[in-house]
């Protein structure tokens, strides 16, 4: 219990600083904090091959990325220019606390299906073996799908960030092809 | 070791949702806008797993593989649609693109 | 002849003048669309005389899934189809006959306008879809010809939108305001046509009108309130349609057409639908008695708004309109008092003597040179004879003047009036002597006394092909009441034997002498009202009729709604009237229209990306805190 | 430890459809190295007709396979197959738009395939991770299409999207997680088997999971108040893309809807109820939002929200009733909206497009394209004889059927109040105009023969409906929503 209090502790406070910090390399370790706690949160749920994944993954790759993007924009100044929508801050908070309060309440209504020792038993420590074995059975046809999900992020991103060359077509007017609007 | 109710684990991750889902409001560059989002993300992952344990079965956290890897595929197109803005604009902040409304 | 080539014919046409309109140069478009529906007209005839008394119903092609009975009661596809059976057949005859007078009238009374094959095309269509819903032998399908001849009087009424000739841009929008408004009020009639065909298909599973009427059983076992729900949201669609009271004050806006579409569409045709309406489904109503007092009445205090409400017109046209109003008001008294053969042979004579009267104002509208102010007219009867003969004629059938048709018509009415509902019967012989007065008074103002109008002007009367059409209606207006001579008077019923094959007919059990009264007293009051307007008219006092203000306002009911409606909605209206200016080019007015509720929509719109998530999780925290609060409250 | 994997039934046939698709997908990202543009559209549009002829073997089948996540029902084929139909108008409409819409490289086709294999997967799903991945899949090659054009308006446009729909997806996969702890699965099936009975546990948590996907889903298809990046987008980002957008994603996005709540949670309470709510806020704000544009595209986005709401109409009736109304109308709404914007992309000059003004006059210019787009409105509008009315008509009777009369009357009211902003550029159209011609002069055949597939269709299908219907009206198809 104590090591869930502490974590979830932990998890919260890193998420406080995700979304609060003007840093945002700053908000950024917050986030990686957050899911160094979660995985832990997930080490406790014995889903061990998960906080792994999550570690190394998530908390790893996925963040490096955010932090690589932040440096190449150089986007950890804080925004100066004044809101034009300063009315979002409370109505966000009244919003938050609306949802977080509703979700508490329906936790506390949360009744295990079976006791809980026995269907921790039934997880086997959430290990690789185990959990491979769903993914390859009955996760069969969502894990061959998320390859084109992959394969998705993958062509996207390339287009996007290096836009191909528009090819002319033999009908095309040359003017024709003008944007309103474009700034040069 | 006494086994931590599956409601405070729910609590948690709703709360974290809601923390999420004030830092989409709050934040003013899209990435961070993006940051608070992984949070959501990781609030439902969080009671996926937490809900696997309380039914005892895989399926679960073997969904949880395929949201992260989920989140993995928005990061990098949502990545790379920030970098293609900025090329252009030299700005993250969220609020300069207003021009399309009414 | 098979029933399809009815409404085939003008569509025909209509597809031809719309697509080649440049094919046709001169007055060609309009010879071609009066003989597509003269040939329709051929066709009416020849399925008139081939009537047996089993009615004609065939079938076209599977329509709608899943909406009609089967065999055995299953649900099966509907069909298009279309049903012959008495009360059809008169009514094609009827819109096929003056519609083709009328179309060929257009032909002389349009010959300037430029965009003379365009009408004739809308023209066509309009017949087109008349004869789609008079045919139809399924609710849905009567539909669609009950909104194609809703869209046809929308491109119609606006159809000199832009300006017209000798019009200012103001009249153009003024058009297109009437237009819109026109398409607005039948849009709410239609709600409820829609309503009630949910519902017929909700308790009899079809909407095939032959299957529902041989339903006795079924019918018969239905609870009431049911029947009568039914009945009224049909009457709620009759009412938007035929302007009756309270969706009516479109009706007389719509004069703002030109004058054949006056004539054919807002006097004989496509107003009148709503009666034909109620009495197809007389099946219905016959076990509706509540539903059809409402039908009474609706008619009743219309006719008696129509009539107040014309005393006082000073535009040629409008006099005629809110009369149009009024009669149709008889007609409804008519089918709610279930004396259906009655409404549909006032129907028939109020097309032919109000379609002659529409025509002859067109006559004296176009000799002024586009002049519509009664009170700028005066002796014309010198300079046009025979349009004079012919409107003289048209006022004293309306008027009920005996051997004139609208005598007979309105006789009928008024019996079976007397026969069931004594306060109603008091309000049609008072509206019938209102009819008389205003009716005199038109009759005084264009065309007896001095001219008192421009000068420089020198009317005379139309051409043959304007004035063979005012003949034949007129002839028709005379002897059309001979159709149905009542047999105290000798006569033998005629039309009402006829209908009585497919609609039933109520008797009335009312002694001969009484009867004899009854037209007496009716005849007596049409004396006095033209009597009265004689009298003014040599007092000179006509020009400004009784009731004065409150009449020409039409009883303020327009102001009403403005007033009523307008305040809980004022800034829609005042949105749709931008938008209305819209077509006419005041686009940018829209910009400075700040404070309609659609500007709430475009302000919402801010295009922060933050302020449309801010929507979103709100609404989904909302959504979410509802129900964790009734979930605390035990709710769930 | 060394038991065999025991692998779930895989069979392949009811995955072709899928499968080619992808392969298009696939052979449009490689071959776009060597081959030009329009021949990589041309390959695109064959495998997107052999996928449909994939479909129409499998019809009756009532094929399943891997254990249920993939279903090739007949509700899946049909709702494919009118996916098919609006991708297929699509890539008409950019064979000879893109090049001026500078869209003309390979990989522009290529995440549009993408993005059709993603939402077939939606409609063949038969778990919600299965349809997830799915709505993911079509959802991120829709970002990328709407950010791809070089030019500000679309990447405002693709970044509003984008980062809307992370955050939708985030609510919808929260949905899930709720779901699956009340629920103990993620399969139709299951899900529909657990709440059939009355001793659910965890009804509160379900009720919100529930609720929470109806939100994202709210999203997706744009319902009030989670509409609001539709104006945006599909006004921003190329019209071929808007076109794309407005159509396939949103059929693809409502046959998870379908799915999931007329067949999987067809029992749990209270999403009928919200739903009713954001159905008559999204009639009130499309129809509302729709009379003030003066952009014609804009006009488009507003009307597509309002038809959100006339299509979720059928959600709420009985599936028997529902299901195929709200097939018939998706296929109508295809057809129309492609047909119209169809024909915005063959005239506009600019991106910008069209205002109300540009087309004052359009018949004495483009006679045949104005009355094409005349006969696309009059069925946005539902006025008959064009198909649109009767996709209006049975949406409304289904709702009306299940009871909610009230609602019904609110939708027939807002689809009067339509009649004003779709009568509006059709009577402008009409009205003499002597400026030259401002629309773009070259050559658009296969853009016209989007616009004539368009307005054929309406027609036929309007005075004969059963043509569709017919196929789809079978109760019995709509029972195994869920699977089995």
């Amino acid at each position: 219990m104590i090591t869930f209090l502490v974590l979830s502790l932990l998890t919260l406070v890193g998420g406080i600083i995700t979304i609060s910090v003007r840093n945002a390399v700053h908000a950024s370790l917050g986030l990686v904090g957050t899911l160094l706690m979660v995985a832990g949160l997930y080490a406790t749920l014995n889903a061990s091959f998960l906080a792994a994944t999550q570690v190394i993954v998530y908390a790893g790759a996925v963040m490096v990325l955010f932090l690589f993007v932040i440096m190449l924009l150089d986007a950890n100044r804080p925004v100066e220019d004044a809101n034009p929508l300063p009315f979002i801050a409370p109505l966000a908070g009244v919003g938050g606390a609306i949802l977080a309060g509703a979700f508490a309440i329906l936790a506390f209504t949360y009744k295990d299906p079976r006791p809980l020792a026995e269907s921790t038993a039934a997880l086997a420590n959430g290990a690789p073996g185990p959990v491979g074995e769903t993914l390859l059975t009955r996760f069969l046809l969502p894990f061959e799908a998320v390859s084109i999900l992959l394969l998705v992020a993958v062509v996207g991103s390339v287009a996007l960030v290096q836009r191909p060359a528009v090819q002319a077509d033999p009908q095309t007017q040359p003017g024709a092809a003008r944007l309103e609007g474009e700034v040069a | 070791m006494e086994s931590v109710p599956t409601s405070y684990y729910i609590a948690l991750s709703g709360i974290l949702f809601a923390l999420g889902m004030i830092g989409v409001l709050t934040r003013r560059t899209a990435i961070m806008v993006f940051l608070s989002v992984e949070l959501m993300l990781n609030a439902a992952n969080l009671s996926l797993v937490a809900f696997a344990r309380a039914w005892g079965d895989l399926v679960g956290q073997t969904a949880v593989f395929i949201v992260m890897t989920l989140a993995a595929a928005e990061v990098a197109i949502g990545l790379a649609i920030i970098v293609a803005i900025f090329r252009k604009r030299e700005t993250t902040n969220v609020d300069d693109l207003a021009s399309l409304k009414g | 002849m098979a029933l399809y080539w009815l409404p085939l014919l003008p569509l025909i046409g209509f597809l031809l003048l719309i697509v080649g309109g440049r094919w046709f140069s001169g007055t060609s478009g309009g010879w071609l669309g009066s003989g597509f529906i003269g040939a329709a007209f051929v066709v009416a005839l020849v399925r008139f005389f081939g009537l047996s008394d089993v009615p004609a119903h065939e079938t076209l092609w599977t329509w709608l899934p899943n909406m009609a009975l089967g065999t055995g009661g299953v649900s099966a596809n509907l069909n298009v189809g279309f049903y012959l059976d008495q009360l059809s057949s008169v009514m094609t005859l009827v819109i096929t006959g003056v519609g083709f007078l009328i179309h060929v009238y257009s032909i002389s009374y349009m010959r300037e306008d430029a965009r003379f094959t365009r009408f004739f095309a809308l023209l066509n269509f309009f017949v087109a879809m008349m004869l789609i819903l008079v045919l139809a032998d399924s609710y849905p399908l009567m539909f669609v010809g009950w909104e194609g001849v809703g869209m046809a009087s929308y491109l119609l009424i606006g159809f000199w939108f832009a300006g017209h000739k000798d019009h200012n841009a103001a009249d153009g929008v003024n058009n297109s305001n009437a237009a819109r408004k026109a398409f607005i009020m039948n849009r709410i009639g239609d709600l409820g046509f829609m309503l009630g065909m949910f519902l017929i298909y909700k308790v009899f599973g079809t909407l095939v009108i032959p299957e529902l009427a041989g339903q006795e059983g079924t019918l018969a076992v239905t609870s009431r309130p049911l029947i009568e729900l039914i009945c009224l949201f049909l009457l709620v669609g009759a009412v938007g349609k035929s302007g009756q009271l309270p969706l009516t004050t479109w009706l007389p806006d719509a004069m703002a057409g030109p004058t054949p579409v006056s004539a054919l569409i807002h006097a004989a045709t496509m107003v009148t639908a709503g009666v034909y309406l109620i009495a197809r489904s007389n099946f219905f109503y016959d076990l509706a008695p509540g539903a059809s007092m409402w039908v009474a009445w609706a008619g009743g205090l219309t006719a008696l708004y129509g009539a107040l409400s014309a005393l006082n017109q000073t535009d040629i046209k409008k006099i005629l309109a809110y009369s149009t109003v009024s009669q149709l008001g008889y007609m409804f008294l008519a089918v709610g008092l279930h004396s259906y053969t009655a409404a549909i042979f006032h129907l028939v004579t109020h097309a032919f003597f109000k379609a002659l009267l529409f025509l002859a104002a067109g006559a004296v509208i176009h000799a002024l040179h586009e002049e519509q102010d009664v009170r700028k007219m005066g002796g014309l009867a010198k300079s046009m004879p025979f349009t004079h003969i012919v409107s003289l004629i048209g006022v004293l059938a309306i008027s009920g003047i005996p051997i004139f048709a609208g005598f007979f018509s309105k006789d009928g009415i008024l019996a079976s009036a007397f026969a069931q509902n004594i306060p109603l019967y008091l309000i049609g012989l008072f509206v019938a002597f209102l009819t008389a007065f205003y009716m005199g008074r038109w009759y005084f103002l264009v065309w007896r006394g001095e001219y008192r109008g421009d000068t420089k002007l020198h009317p005379h009367d139309g051409d043959a092909v304007l004035s063979a059409p005012l003949g034949i209606l007129a002839a028709l207006a005379t002897v059309g009441g001979f159709l149905n001579v009542p047999s105290f008077l000798g006569g033998g019923h005629v039309l009402d034997n006829f209908l009585g094959r497919a609609i039933p007919v109520h008797e009335h059990e009312i002694l001969a002498s009484t009867e004899w009264l009854a037209t007496l007293i009716a005849v007596a009051v049409a004396l006095a009202g033209l009597g009265w307007a004689f009298y003014e008219h040599r007092r000179r006092a006509l020009q400004v009729g009784p009731l004065g203000q409150f009449s020409f306002q039409a009883l303020y009911l327009d102001r009403l709604y403005t007033a009523v409606v307008g305040n809980g909605s004022k800034v829609i209206s005042r949105g749709l009237d931008t938008v209305d200016n819209g077509v006419d080019g005041a686009m940018n007015g829209i910009v400075s229209n700040v404070g309609a509720p659609g500007w709430l929509v475009t302000i919402w719109q801010s295009g922060f990306v933050r302020a449309y998530a801010l929507s979103m999780l709100l609404g989904t925290a909302l959504i979410v805190g509802y129900w964790a609060l009734k979930a605390i409250g035990g709710g769930l | 430890m060394n038991t065999p994997l025991i692998l779930p039934d895989v069979a392949l046939a009811p995955l072709l459809p899928i499968a080619i698709t992808l392969l298009g997908a696939i052979a449009a990202t490689l071959l776009g190295f060597f081959l030009p543009r329009r021949a990589i559209t041309l390959i695109s549009m064959v495998s997107l007709v052999l996928s449909g002829v994939s479909m129409v073997t499998l019809w009756n089948g009532g094929l399943t396979s891997f254990g249920g996540s993939l279903q090739a029902d007949n509700v899946a084929l049909s709702i494919g197959l009118i996916i098919l139909l609006g991708s297929l108008m699509t890539l008409l409409v950019t064979y000879d738009s893109a090049a001026r819409a500078k869209l003309a490289f390979p990989e522009f086709d290529a995440m549009l395939m993408y993005a059709v294999t993603g939402t077939l997967l939606i409609a063949f799903s038969g778990d919600l991770v299965t349809m997830l991945i799915g709505l993911e899949v079509m959802s991120l090659s829709g970002y990328v299409i709407a950010t791809l054009q070089d030019s500000r308006r679309a990447e405002e446009a693709g970044m509003k999207y984008f980062l809307l729909g992370a955050v939708g997806s985030a609510i919808l996969i929260y949905g899930i997680a709720l779901v699956y702890g009340a629920t103990g699965t993620l399969s139709y099936v299951g899900i529909r088997d657990a709440t059939a009975g009355l001793q659910v546990q965890n009804v509160g948590l379900l009720v919100v999971g529930a609720l929470l996907l109806l939100c994202g889903f709210g999203f997706k298809v744009a319902l009030a108040p989670f509409h609001q990046w539709t104006p945006d987008v599909y006004g921003g980002a190329p019209t071929s893309v808007g076109l794309f957008l407005s159509t396939v994603v949103k059929v693809a996005a409502f046959a998870g809807m379908l799915r999931v709540f007329g067949g999987a949670m067809q029992n749990v309470p209270a999403w009928a109820g919200v739903l009713q709510v954001l159905i008559v806020a999204t009639i009130v704000v499309g129809n509302l939002g729709a009379l003030f544009q003066t952009n014609f595209k804009r006009l488009m986005a507003y009307s597509a929200v309002a038809h959100t709401g006339f299509l979720a109409l059928a959600l709420l009736g009985n599936p028997a009733t529902g299901g195929p109304a709200l097939t018939y109308y998706l296929l109508v709404y295809t057809l129309m909206t492609a047909g119209t914007l169809a024909v915005v992309s063959a005239l506009q000059r600019t991106e910008a497009a069209f205002t109300l003004d540009d087309m004052r006059g359009l018949f004495y210019r483009h006679p045949a394209y104005a009355v094409a787009l005349a006969v696309c409105l009059g069925s946005l509008a539902g006025l008959p004889p064009f198909a649109g009315f009767m996709g209006k008509y049975l949406a409304f009777q289904a709702a009306f059927q299940a009871g909610y009369v009230g609602l019904t009357i609110i939708a027939a009211m807002g689809s009067v109040a339509a009649l004003i902003y779709y009568l509006r550029p059709a009577m402008l159209m009409f009205m003499p105009d002597r400026t030259p011609a401002r629309e773009y002069p070259g050559e658009r055949t296969p853009t016209t023969a989007a616009v004539v597939i368009g307005v054929v269709g309406v027609t036929v299908l309007g005075i004969l409906p059963n043509l569709a219907y017919g196929l789809v009206a079978n109760p019995a198809i709509w029972t195994v929503l869920a699977g089995r």
